[in-house]
């Protein structure tokens, strides 16, 4: 037992700390949020160099060589300041299940460019029903020669108006249990047929809606077996539920800490107003409510690193952080007051992370099903 | 005990209902956001709705809808239920049907201000051409309204007011500011009057902050050397933050009970669409519970709103019950925001007026916006303090 | 539209608040809960007399003559200052369905001998499956010439043990929809084959399981139909839920009203505990709690009494007021700490009211189902 | 990071299991309520189970497991993680694991006893033959220890003992008093004193109190002209308010962490048993999701007691996080308890040993207990504001 994170690992936490308050601040992360592509091409190149892009990946790839529960702290650190950009979609949507799928070509090919900051991946999984249920998945693929073709509408797929590649899942048999005819095909965003479009939100995400008519994709381009991909899905939408987790509780350790701040130095009615007992509570729901969460986290990380399974686990971290993030935002705000609730302030800036992270890879109520399941029930 | 409306009230309400039916344009009834108990998204505070809320309030003024719980002598038949029927009624279909004029200005006014004063400017509240902001805020202002710090020092026959609000919803599309301002510095609560200000009077500079949801819903205003006329001064020199609290059970019932009915209704539209679409899902059973503790809570809304007016008809005190009725409102503004992100997943970060629009692209707004209730017009904190120690006698802390 | 109950009724609420305070203060309560009957007789032939027993019965049947809301509210006060006894089950689980349901006879026969304290009824409805619903009903009652045989166990039947007369719910045929094979008997608890026994419990109530072996019914004791019962048996459920969470709203009053002394009275920290803002935080949030229910109890009673359908308001009333009762003692006990986890203290007997208020006649869940139904879903 | 437990726990938490099966009869462990987080069910406090505590101790103390976290002088291996095992595995199966003795007296005498002392008092805490209540509460003293208003005065070699102490748990099944007293009027909190005393010397009055889940789990004591040897003095004179404080960090790692998963495993399965009895209803749909929400909180109690736990065998400094534990635990055994009566149903009404008991009668009397947690050894609201003030650094209000 040991609850104590390694010298290097620390380290790791300061540098990205560091690096992104001070090459990601507030005022930048809005005018991304604002812009079309939603991230800083030169941001991008300079994580590149600092080797963050191949972050788990081994030396032969360029990568970094770190575990994946460094690259879960990474992503934790990454959501206490905030640094928007298609680096979740690229690590964790497509870098890892290359890295753990594809075949030793695929690899070698891809993800050196990735290491090197050279492209962007994301992965289209959702359509019209907006889950992650191997019977939602309709959009298809037929097998033509060498080729196959996929048709079908993706929706809620973040970051693919600047991806150079698509991770597609498309059905490639209709069988009796729907996850049996599933495959994951690595598709190039410019082939004809792919039509991306962004889905108007409100958060800092950048989902978008991707069509696919008639779009030709080489046989040799499947990540994993035919009709085996849903594993592969299902273990990286898991994956990503946990990396997703641990950026919530950055992004909630960062909103109290601003609000901490604050109340230490607004004073009404002659006093500091964390002085004043109903805040005092506040504060003590959202330390316990994070510090409840981050273990939850960080043991899930353990067990995943290990190569063990962590279904529950990752479920009840998933479940419990979306909703403690948004909770500990609505108690942020309450500190703020007026003040917080400006374009011009920071806090809705964790406020709308907190909603972006709750409803990806599965909000509370779905992830509460699993956690039945894995009890019996 | 009966809660029922009579037979003219019944009436009443299905003529306000037909004229929301053929005087909001369905345009402006989908494009507005306004989320229940939040500040941000009313249609009356946002520079696009501007003219057609005018427009409105003209209309609503010629029906005589904006004065019906005043007496004759100032347009009104005496019935606040009325004039909530019309909040309900109108506030359901996302039309303007109240603002800072008639549910402070005129109830202060009536009450307090002098005849002469009520001559000039009663009319115009009642016809619905007038428009007031509140300018009561500052940067150093929260809930603490006896630090007001803007000054207004007599000169001759007019003051001269120099500071500085925020806050400040909807002074960029309205006419006058109802301005508190310090005319006494040895006093703290006693120190204060309330002034009428034309937006107009050279040394006011108003510019808009954008809120959370995107909106210009407030402003920051300037005021530097404004003079204002002596006969603007409301009621007496001193008077001002007894007046400003003496409203706030006025403006507490203007809740739009009807927005809340309203997202109840569309979110249970929704879920029924998606069953009839997905099937009956192990979502679609959370989400039937969802929906059901929601439409108590409503239900109790509902409660606390018409109690609270039909004390307000019966010459009841009721500044308790306005203050749970705030605190009531705020709260599940947000938890009916929480309760709409719940049930749409994904589709809830989706804003309004795209093909993949789902619940009107609610979800996400209100989201932001409803944490502006708890926050506004007097933090949830401090409403529970009012009724623990107002209502319940506790000693102040 | 009219908020405010008549001289009346206040009069009505006074003369109960008054005399429950007088004539069964809160150790006579205790006495009684842990006596087997669970009641006094003398106070029960006391309140015959003032005419509480037949309140709701018109003149003929020595009756008080009051409305149906006459009886929500009494049964408010009477949950303000606790009166333990079968009180609930002869005047609402049995009074008013014989009232409405039963032919004149039975009608002229028992309820004067109710309006004047001679005998105590209740009603057997919940099984094994602990429920409110036609098809739990397997207690079984078959024609043998004038009589019915009954066969079934019955469980938490209170104050069967002390009853004269206990309503059965009984299966009369087999039909696809199980509520058509139901009738409602009216069986002399002293009938050869009834066995009573009382459930070991922990709130004041006493739940019995009433054993029917082979019990022989005249067939004139049906109320209402032959297959008929189970409306009666809905009618009488949903009105004693409406009253039981009326008894409920009166509890939450009683406890606050209970804290609120203390919390005035009570220093710590040289203050009283009252002026600390987590302290009144809890008092608002009891008081919105409360008074929040409270009306939703008067409109269910309201449209009831009138004779209107208000299955929906007074499922909305017995969810959240069972949910709020717990919840205002769960504030009382942290307002009072140590001294009100006594056995010696009162809070607790609002606490175990609280428990038996929302299990009985459906919890807030099971009232969930009924508001989704009649909202379409 | 790593959350696993080394080989050799994991031999030793086998050991403790197999212990447990062997030596924790059955009869008790159903009798016993035990409910996670509450002070009312512990079978430690209650006459019915003195008999067998006394024994099961005994055992403990044999095999060495009541001084697991302390240094080999004290008869221990100086692991707090073992230690924290035995709470684990031992509640789990409702077996006493700790008490008063171990978890304040030990502590504090081995950091601030004097060597006399401890060799005349370790030795029985070790073996498990001493056993104490805490003599702190006070009729007026609630959630303020600085206002103690028992006296020890100095008289000779002996100090004289007045006073009365309340809501003392175990005071009635156990041997000793750990006694808070003034010893200095002129100072509030530095003018108390610890002292050891006998329950059984001449003038201790010691009077059960039954608490709501009809158990006689604490008392009033009286003190009358009681008096106690020097040699009785904890540590130094003056200092015993500090020494109190100094030791909640061990209490507060004693939670029964195995008594929440009990109740959890429990519930599960009656749940499982209902399905198969009853069906895939609407209510078994509705218990799932209750059951899948406590299982993850009661996941997050087990990492703050096991991080709490290896920061103190770290040396780390976790009074924070003790009185995180504490909160988190308390509000747990609440709301536990609440989803157990909302599954239960009617049912949740019964007490044990009857054959319409569900769930072992835990509902009902949990229902009851649990109320305690967040009441005693320092209320929520307090630990909060520590969390807030201590933790977090915010001024004191």
């Amino acid at each position: 037992m040991n609850f104590a994170l390694t010298k290097e690992q620390k380290m790791l936490q300061k540098s990205i700390r560091q690096y992104i308050k001070k090459k990601c601040p507030n005022s930048l992360v809005k005018e991304l949020a604002a812009s079309e592509k939603g991230y800083s091409p030169e941001l991008w190149k300079e994580m590149a160099e600092l080797g963050w892009m191949g972050l788990v990946f081994p030396d032969e790839y360029e990568g970094s060589n770190f575990s994946f529960f460094d690259l879960v702290l990474f992503f934790e650190e990454m959501g206490y300041n905030i640094c928007p950009g298609p680096l979740f979609s690229t690590l964790v949507l497509s870098g890892l299940p290359i890295l753990n799928y594809a075949d030793n070509k695929l690899k070698s090919e891809i993800l050196p460019q990735i290491s090197t900051g050279e492209i962007i991946l994301t992965m289209a999984v959702t359509e019209e029903n907006a889950d992650y249920i191997p019977s939602s998945i309709k959009t298809s693929a037929i097998k033509e020669g060498d080729e196959y073709i996929i048709n079908g509408t993706k929706l809620f797929v973040n970051d693919a108006h600047v991806s150079d590649y698509i991770l597609c899942v498309a059905r490639t048999d209709e069988t009796p249990n729907p996850e049996d005819g599933v495959t994951l095909f690595m598709v190039n965003a410019k082939t004809p047929g792919v039509e991306i479009s962004l889905m108007k939100n409100v958060t800092l995400e950048k989902p978008c809606e991707v069509k696919f008519e008639n779009v030709k994709v080489p046989a040799k381009n499947i990540i994993g077996k035919l009709n085996n991909g849903w594993m592969i899905v299902n273990d990286t939408i898991e994956k990503a539920a946990l990396v997703k987790s641990a950026e919530m509780i950055g992004g909630a350790r960062g909103t109290m800490d601003l609000a901490l701040q604050y109340a230490k130095e607004r004073v009404q009615f002659q006093r500091p107003i964390g002085s004043f007992q109903a805040v005092q509570q506040h504060f003590a729901n959202m330390w316990l409510g994070i510090n409840g969460c981050r273990d939850l986290v960080y043991l899930a990380a353990s067990k995943t690193a290990k190569g063990e399974h962590a279904e529950k686990e990752i479920a009840m971290a998933k479940a419990r952080t979306g909703k403690i993030f948004r909770e500990v935002t609505t108690l942020g705000h309450q500190i703020f007051g007026a003040i917080g609730y400006t374009m011009e302030h920071d806090m809705h800036l964790y406020r709308r992370q907190a909603l972006s992270g709750d409803i990806t890879f599965g909000n509370t109520y779905s992830q509460l099903d699993k956690i039945a399941v894995s009890l019996g029930l | 005990m009966d809660f029922e409306f009579t037979e003219e009230e019944l009436a009443f309400r299905e003529e306000v209902e037909n004229f929301a039916r053929s005087e909001m344009p369905r345009e402006i009834e989908e494009k507005a956001y306004l989320w229940p108990g939040g500040y941000g998204t009313l249609p009356i505070f946002e520079k696009e709705f501007e003219e057609f809320c005018r427009n409105f309030f003209l209309k609503l003024g010629k029906k005589g809808w904006l004065s019906l719980g005043w007496p004759e002598k100032y347009g009104g038949v005496n019935s606040i239920v009325k004039q909530a029927i019309v909040d309900d009624v109108l506030s359901y279909h996302r039309a303007p049907c109240a603002h800072a004029a008639t549910s402070i200005v005129a109830p202060t006014l009536m009450r307090f201000g002098s005849d002469e004063m009520n001559n000039i400017w009663m009319p115009g509240i009642i016809n619905g051409t007038t428009s007031f902001w509140l300018g009561y805020s500052e940067p150093d202002v929260g809930s603490d309204l006896g630090s007001v710090k803007t000054t207004a020092v007599k000169d001759g026959s007019e003051y001269v007011v120099n500071g500085q609000k925020i806050w400040s919803s909807g002074a960029h599309v309205t006419d006058y500011c109802w301005l508190l301002a310090k005319t006494d510095d040895s006093s703290k609560h006693k120190g204060m009057s309330l002034f009428i200000v034309d937006n107009n009077t050279p040394g006011v500079t108003i510019k808009p902050i954008t809120n959370i949801a995107g909106i210009d819903s407030f402003n920051e205003v300037f005021f530097d050397d404004v003079r204002v006329p002596e006969k603007n001064l409301v009621g007496e020199k001193n008077n001002g933050f007894y007046y400003v609290m003496s409203a706030l059970e006025h403006e507490r019932i203007v809740i739009g009970f009807g927005t809340f009915r309203r997202i109840l209704d569309e979110l249970t539209q929704y879920v029924k669409e998606k069953k009839k679409a997905v099937g009956n899902t192990r979502e679609y059973e959370e989400a039937r519970n969802i929906i059901a503790l929601m439409a108590i809570e409503v239900e109790v809304l509902k409660s606390f709103f018409w109690r609270t007016v039909w004390m307000m008809d019966n010459g009841h005190k009721a500044n308790i019950e306005a203050s749970a009725l705030k605190l009531f409102c705020s709260e599940l503004g947000v938890s009916l925001s929480n309760s709409a992100v719940d049930i749409l997943g994904l589709y809830g970060q989706i804003d309004k007026g795209t093909k993949w629009t789902q619940f009107g692209g609610r979800a996400g707004i209100g989201y932001l916006d409803s944490i502006s209730g708890p926050i506004g017009a007097g933090a949830s904190e401090i409403q529970r303090v009012l009724i623990a120690t107002r209502g319940l006698g506790l000693p102040r802390g």
